[in-house]
């Protein structure tokens, strides 16, 4: 086990507001990819714009800090090119659920060996207030004046739809339990979904540290997560939201692992060199 | 009927999609091209799968042959609306060959053809392609043997049955295409043919896709959309040989976004797209230029605005190449104009990219894509992979300043250093920042790098010297067709200019159009996107313009009559 | 009930290819309009690009032929300026579910009163051949060469997931269980989803009619669709996939009926001008 | 402490994000101009809720100020970092206001101030912010009666403790303030006050939405982006009031293509966005031009590329703005000067995309949306909403062809006709079509707009007058900050040339150019992208360019010294 230490960055500005579980999930992120051993080098976030968005700033590593809404295509190529490389795709609800809304089904479909964690604030941080897919029906905005009307989104049910190999839901304020699904979804071979509920101490009054304290619970540990419908029951009950492992579809095999350019030839993209003598002879084909 | 006295044949076969023109097409040009003679083959299509009305134009000639003409010698007429979809290029000349059960109610000078009645006696209708094969071969008088073994490599998937069946429609044709020269009922002209045992044949997306894989394109990352799908068609294909990954995405955005994180974990990426989809990746073309992650961008041209005439040819997106993305950064921008530039050309995008650390655009079009032609085998030795990756040391800093703009470039998982790129505007550890004084210099760092990339701009070409009074500017495909109306024409005073770099442009162009007394411009496009930017980089204006955006590729009589009208005005 | 002959278009070419399904689902949906009593005029439909989406192109109609993936937003906007409208948005399996997913998975939760005709056909048509969301694993084309890799795209299940209004497969082989499941879908108030199977003569030749006839079942009438984790269940099944009504959720409101701005004012969008004099005190006010 | 002898006073508040800046900047500017002073507000922030350092600076004059000056005559720190944050505009004349509790270390001439003491004194830190508008307020010596009205009324929704709170606070603060005037700690200017009842305060995002409003916007679908939101905040808080539909969209993609669904079923719709944004709208945009639908775009542009810096001001999306969308298409762009002309030309947007039926695109910039100052009151008479919606006969055809290239356009279910709009290349009834002649005939349509859209584009302003041997260009946000330089300069021989309409360019600018002795440009880019738009429409190139890309506005200092420095160039 490594120290955690090792992924601090020293005395830098954080540009989280005081008291936002954003803090949180930076900690217990050290921390459990401490306990993984995973060296810094090692380790690619990738993520997209928005508060949650920043955290690769805030710890040592290699990062793609992209476009709003666009970690997952850039993980998932990033893994594709390199499979070496833990990756860990991390952003806010917006962000994955939003805009990158269509990347998240899909990259579900396509089950890359990454890590998706999603700081679930179910608000719009950085742009100041605005509702997220993930906002509850009535929650007032300056742009929802009248209160969301829509449908909230739900990660966990689509994910199980849609048969992701590993979906589960903590509240950063268990840190203990963060760290421990943290740790789950990154061994996890396959695309692992880790919904973060995440307080938003400057936007969401309504969804506070108490409220998802009073509103969560752990799932019975006689859950079964290779049951695909029981997860889904628990994904789709609204009145108190469980926390925990929902599935896991362990029969799936990772991306990297179906395609055919690893068939042949498995060093990562940035040593390959393309096979001139095939090459010619694919020319003189012609 | 009267024989003609070129020295190529031009022969155009119309019927409906699904009714197998393509199959007709490849086997004639590999069984021309085997006999020794040159071939040129384009086609024009409707965005349908079944029925409509399609054509593909075959050229077939004693000389290299790479342009459309409008002219059409023989017309096979596979579908009785072919007459009339064709009716701007069937001239005086032009013998028809079809079907005698399906001659259409107005129509004269055709030749009726049994192609129903072999292809049933040999096994049913889907034989009829074998037949219109047999009966062109057979009127050129090809060598059957030869003829024979193309036929089989070309079934060589197919059971034995179907091997046979088509053997047997193929000579049943073949005997009476004979019959039709013996008769008199057609003259061929007499093709000189020639050893072109070390040519290939291929089109404008097989000469992008190997160029790719030659210069190490390992990854590329798509969403279908004609044109240019054939790219991405080709690499999935070789993917398990070349240990390419080729990967279908669920939208553009996402081909962008994976491409730009591959070619940042070290692989060489590509996207393959056409006008529609490029406008998606907008915002991603803006994320290579901030990260200064290298990218290559496969761009096909087909008609617009929106979904416009999607099977069709154009050269309209020029102007979004050159500013698709918000902010300012560079880019390179390619046109190739022949097979040979889009083989050269895409590799060259690759070191570019990764040398620059920018978007590298090609632009090709439909016609490009789509035509085909006999050149020298394509050496890959030409191709010198150039890699800029270095190994990265704990202190390293993904945007070091240096003189040129340019910092090494490390890759994740390489060396001991951490890698971090970042959207925002960063320091030099890729660090988020608001330090405005910074942000001034690396604006300067991302524009600085113009100044090197014009060191090494591909030169237009002039043709066919430097010695000129008029000259024609053109740029990305029409290239085969200009210098073949400049043939045409044979005059000594005119010169074509073609551009296969269209951004940045080469610092001499000013001075050749200055040299001239008369310029023209020549675009497939309707506000002359080129000669705008032409007079944006030089200040020199070409008010003559030669435009066309019907769909259609510029032919090389059209080319050749507007020239020559240009010439003739104030004379 | 109006002749369906009204719909007609005299003597057009019709681009699909001979055989397609493409042609049942044209005549079966000129049958439903025409038992709904629904008048050309009144009625837009809104497609994307492909061969689905060339169908009102094929009848008598308004239509808004927009962009590849995008004819869900467009429809709700129609829908919204002109809720008298009856709004039809349709298209391909490619198009609705590949592109257009990020709109797929929003408009569910917006939940505008649309029918939503998605011609699922496995396959991307127009551009001939390649894999299509709901491409099934193993099939083969020439860009997924060794075979689809990705799980496919599940829109029922993704659809209660999200808790839609109104959920139904059909296939069109069966050309009088189709025009009932439209007609349902139409006069459902809400966001309705009618996936229907259509073979792909030219590029899937493995999911046939007579593959469709086998794989296919009609959902039992003892199922209730107001229970949204049987219909979750049947939406996962797999070996044989049911046809039916899967879920409906009747306590939704329409989107149009929910937004504030035909709170006070009931006329469509293009009958309305802004009231100056409110208009001017608010200026003033600044 | 020296007094000014300035008729304008700049006071410059600096804090961190959170801290309630944006209170204090209100009740400030209420107060001012309900007193008689004119005002101007503007502010620079961080992308951040909560610490960091922004800053707002308030000009309090006897005449109109409508400008960004460097010039800091009161510094009201409310953090330690402000000083070091600000140290470029802190001169030797600045009055630096502090809490006596957060003096930093080394710092000279300071004026203490008991902010927290007060503050906690009424209640707590949260009563800081009335603590200052206090002390800024007793220092001008406004009356306390009229100080009380406004703030009653700016907290009229809170309960009566917060009000009783703030007026302590306030009151205390006033006290001080005022104290420190009489003990000659601070001399304050004679602002001579005048009757501006009859003006309004407004800030750029305001204007935009006024005047949308104004010329019916019913229909606003957008997704949240910096500057842009403003936009999409007014118009849904006000969605009830005026029966407007204001959704936000799940990307920026649905939000282009919601707005054309709703133009085309009879709404005036518009989205708002900055450069990534509209970066994700290319492909809509062209869905507007083959469609002929109309669409209004409000672009509120940002530093770039990529994420750039989301919460600063640049001008470099004027390009993106121009070749946004693949094919070829008309469109209109605007970038106004000033809140008056941000009111007027985003009505006109509406009238334009009905009349043209293309896409109209407003240009400003975060330094516009977020700039605030008197005005006359605007008058919604003087905005005429033109609509041109025909009633379709049952044999209407949409594209029905027309001599100037606009078609009458119906709605569905407003008439006996059908409505067909197609992305594809249609036929006058909206129908696909592979007819290549026709075609040509819809390009020439669509883009024959533009001869007629020519002959109403707004002309440049040229200020003070046409009589000029020096010329200054500039376009958008920085026509305020370029004339008071100018009016600083007092130089009767140089004029200011403001373009408020981008493109298509007025054709009377070619010969304003040429009039001059002298051109130069000032823009908030690093390419000077309108000098390159003005040489490619005008032939006129400007070399001397005057450009900045820190992200911060320009100021009216750096803009007189630039100008100075070029006026002597050559002399
Ligand atoms: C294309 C694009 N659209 C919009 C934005 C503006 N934007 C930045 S962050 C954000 C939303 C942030 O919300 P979320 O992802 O939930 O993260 P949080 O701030 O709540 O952690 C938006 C809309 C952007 N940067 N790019
Ligand atoms: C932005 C964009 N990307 C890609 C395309 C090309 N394209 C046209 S139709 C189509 C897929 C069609 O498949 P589907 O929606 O399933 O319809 P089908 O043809 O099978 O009915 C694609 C990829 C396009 N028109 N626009
Ligand atoms: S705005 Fe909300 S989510 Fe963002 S840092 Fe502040 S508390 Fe956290
Ligand atoms: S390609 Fe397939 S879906 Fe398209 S028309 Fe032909 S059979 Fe129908
Ligand atoms: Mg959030
Ligand atoms: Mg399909």
């Amino acid at each position: 086990m490594m120290d955690s230490e090792q992924y601090n960055m020293g005395d830098i500005d954080i540009a989280w507001c005081p008291g936002c579980g954003d803090f949180g999930i930076l900690k217990v992120l050290k921390e459990a990819l401490a306990e993984l051993d995973i060296a810094p080098q090692n380790l690619v976030i990738v993520s997209g714009i928005g508060q949650a968005a920043k955290i690769p700033h805030y710890l040592k590593c290699n990062f793609f800090n992209g476009l709003h809404g666009r970690a997952l295509p850039a993980a998932t190529a990033i893994k594709t090119a390199n499979p070496a490389l833990t990756v860990i795709a991390e952003s806010g609800d917006g962000d994955m659920y939003g805009e990158g809304g269509n990347h998240f089904i899909h990259t579900i479909r396509r089950n890359p060996n990454i890590a998706n964690f999603v700081h679930n604030n179910m608000v719009y941080g950085l742009t100041k207030g605005q509702a997220s897919p993930t906002s509850q029906k009535g929650f007032v905005t300056p742009v929802q004046v009248a209160g969301v009307i829509l449908e909230p989104f739900n990660p966990l049910a689509v994910a199980i739809a849609l048969d992701a190999s590993f979906v589960a839901r903590a509240f950063i304020g268990d840190k203990e339990q963060t760290k421990e699904l943290m740790k789950k979804a990154i061994v996890h071979k396959g695309y692992a979904l880790l919904d973060i509920f995440q307080p938003c101490v400057s936007f969401n009054k309504i969804n506070t540290n108490k409220w998802f304290k009073e509103n969560t619970y752990y799932i019975d540990e006689k859950h079964d997560p290779a049951n695909r419908n029981a997860a889904f029951k628990l994904a789709c009950e609204s009145v108190k939201l469980p926390l925990g492992v929902f599935y896991i579809n362990k029969s799936k095999k990772p991306f990297e692992e179906c395609i055919t350019a690893y068939e042949s030839y498995d060093q990562p993209l940035y040593k390959r060199q393309p096979d001139k003598i095939k090459l010619q002879e694919l020319i003189n084909s012609f | 009927m009267n024989a003609t006295d070129q020295n190529d044949f031009s022969i155009v076969l119309c019927g409906q999609a699904g009714q197998g023109i393509q199959t007709v097409e490849t086997l004639l040009m590999k069984i021309f091209k085997a006999s020794g003679l040159n071939i040129f083959a384009t086609k024009e299509y409707m965005s349908r799968v079944r029925g409509g009305l399609n054509s593909t134009q075959i050229r077939v000639s004693s000389e290299p042959v790479r342009a459309f003409v409008n002219r059409t010698d023989l017309l096979v007429a596979l579908d009785k609306g072919a007459i009339e979809h064709l009716s701007k290029r069937i001239g005086d000349k032009t013998v028809i060959l079809i079907d005698e059960k399906s001659v259409p109610d107005k129509a004269d000078k055709l030749v009726k053809i049994p192609l129903s009645e072999l292809a049933n006696q040999a096994g049913g209708k889907i034989y009829a392609n074998s037949v219109a094969v047999g009966i062109i071969t057979g009127l050129f008088d090809i060598d059957q043997q030869l003829i024979e073994k193309q036929l089989s490599s070309f079934f060589s998937k197919k059971d034995e049955d179907v091997v046979n069946k088509n053997t047997i429609a193929l000579k049943s044709g073949y005997e009476f295409g004979k019959s039709l020269v013996e008769s008199n009922k057609i003259e061929i002209p007499a093709l000189k043919s020639s050893d072109l045992s070390g040519d290939i044949v291929i089109n404008g997306a097989q000469a992008v896709s190997i160029g790719a894989i030659a210069c190490g394109c390992n990854f590329i990352s798509a969403y279908p959309m004609s044109p240019s799908t054939g790219v991405l068609v080709f690499l999935s294909k070789n993917s398990k040989e070349f240990g390419i990954v080729a990967e279908q995405a669920e939208d553009e955005i996402a081909a962008i976004n994976m491409a730009i994180g591959a070619w940042y974990a070290g692989a060489r990426a590509m996207v393959t797209t056409s006008g529609g989809g490029f406008a998606l990746m907008t915002e991603g073309v803006s994320l290579a230029g901030m990260l200064e992650t290298p990218i290559v961008v496969h761009l096909a041209q087909r008609p617009g605005p929106a979904t416009g005439l999607p099977t069709r040819t154009e050269q309209a997106d020029l102007e979004l190449a050159l500013y698709a993305g918000h902010g300012e950064f560079p880019r390179i921008i390619f046109a190739p104009g022949t097979l040979r530039q889009a083989f050269e050309l895409t590799a060259a995008a690759f070191n570019l990219a990764d040398k620059y650390q920018i978007p590298v655009i090609i632009l090709t079009d439909q016609y490009l894509i789509d035509s085909n032609y006999n050149i020298p085998r394509l050496n890959i030795e030409d191709i010198k992979i150039e890699r800029f990756i270095t190994e990265s040391k704990a202190d390293y800093e993904r945007y070091e300043p240096t003189k040129d703009g340019i910092s090494p470039r490390a890759i994740p998982g390489f060396g001991k250093g951490l890698v971090a790129v970042d959207s925002d505007e960063h320091n030099t550890e890729g660090h988020i920042t608001e330090d405005l004084d910074l942000r001034v210099k690396m604006v300067d760092k991302r524009l600085a790098k113009l100044k090197a990339i014009k060191n090494e701009v591909v030169a237009g070409e002039l043709w066919p010297g430097d010695k000129y009074k008029n000259l024609v500017v053109c740029w990305g495909s029409t290239y085969p067709i200009v210098k073949e109306a400049l043939t045409f024409l044979s005059r000594d005073d005119t010169a074509m200019l073609h551009l296969a770099q269209v951004y940045p442009l080469h610092e001499d162009i000013k001075q050749l159009l200055q040299k001239a007394e008369k310029v023209t411009i020549i675009e497939s496009n309707a506000t002359g996107q080129l000669a705008k930017l032409i007079k944006l980089s030089t200040g020199f204006e070409i008010e003559n313009k030669i435009l066309k955006y019907s769909g259609l590729s510029f032919s090389v009589e059209e080319v050749t009559d507007a020239l020559g009208n240009w010439l003739k005005e104030k004379e």
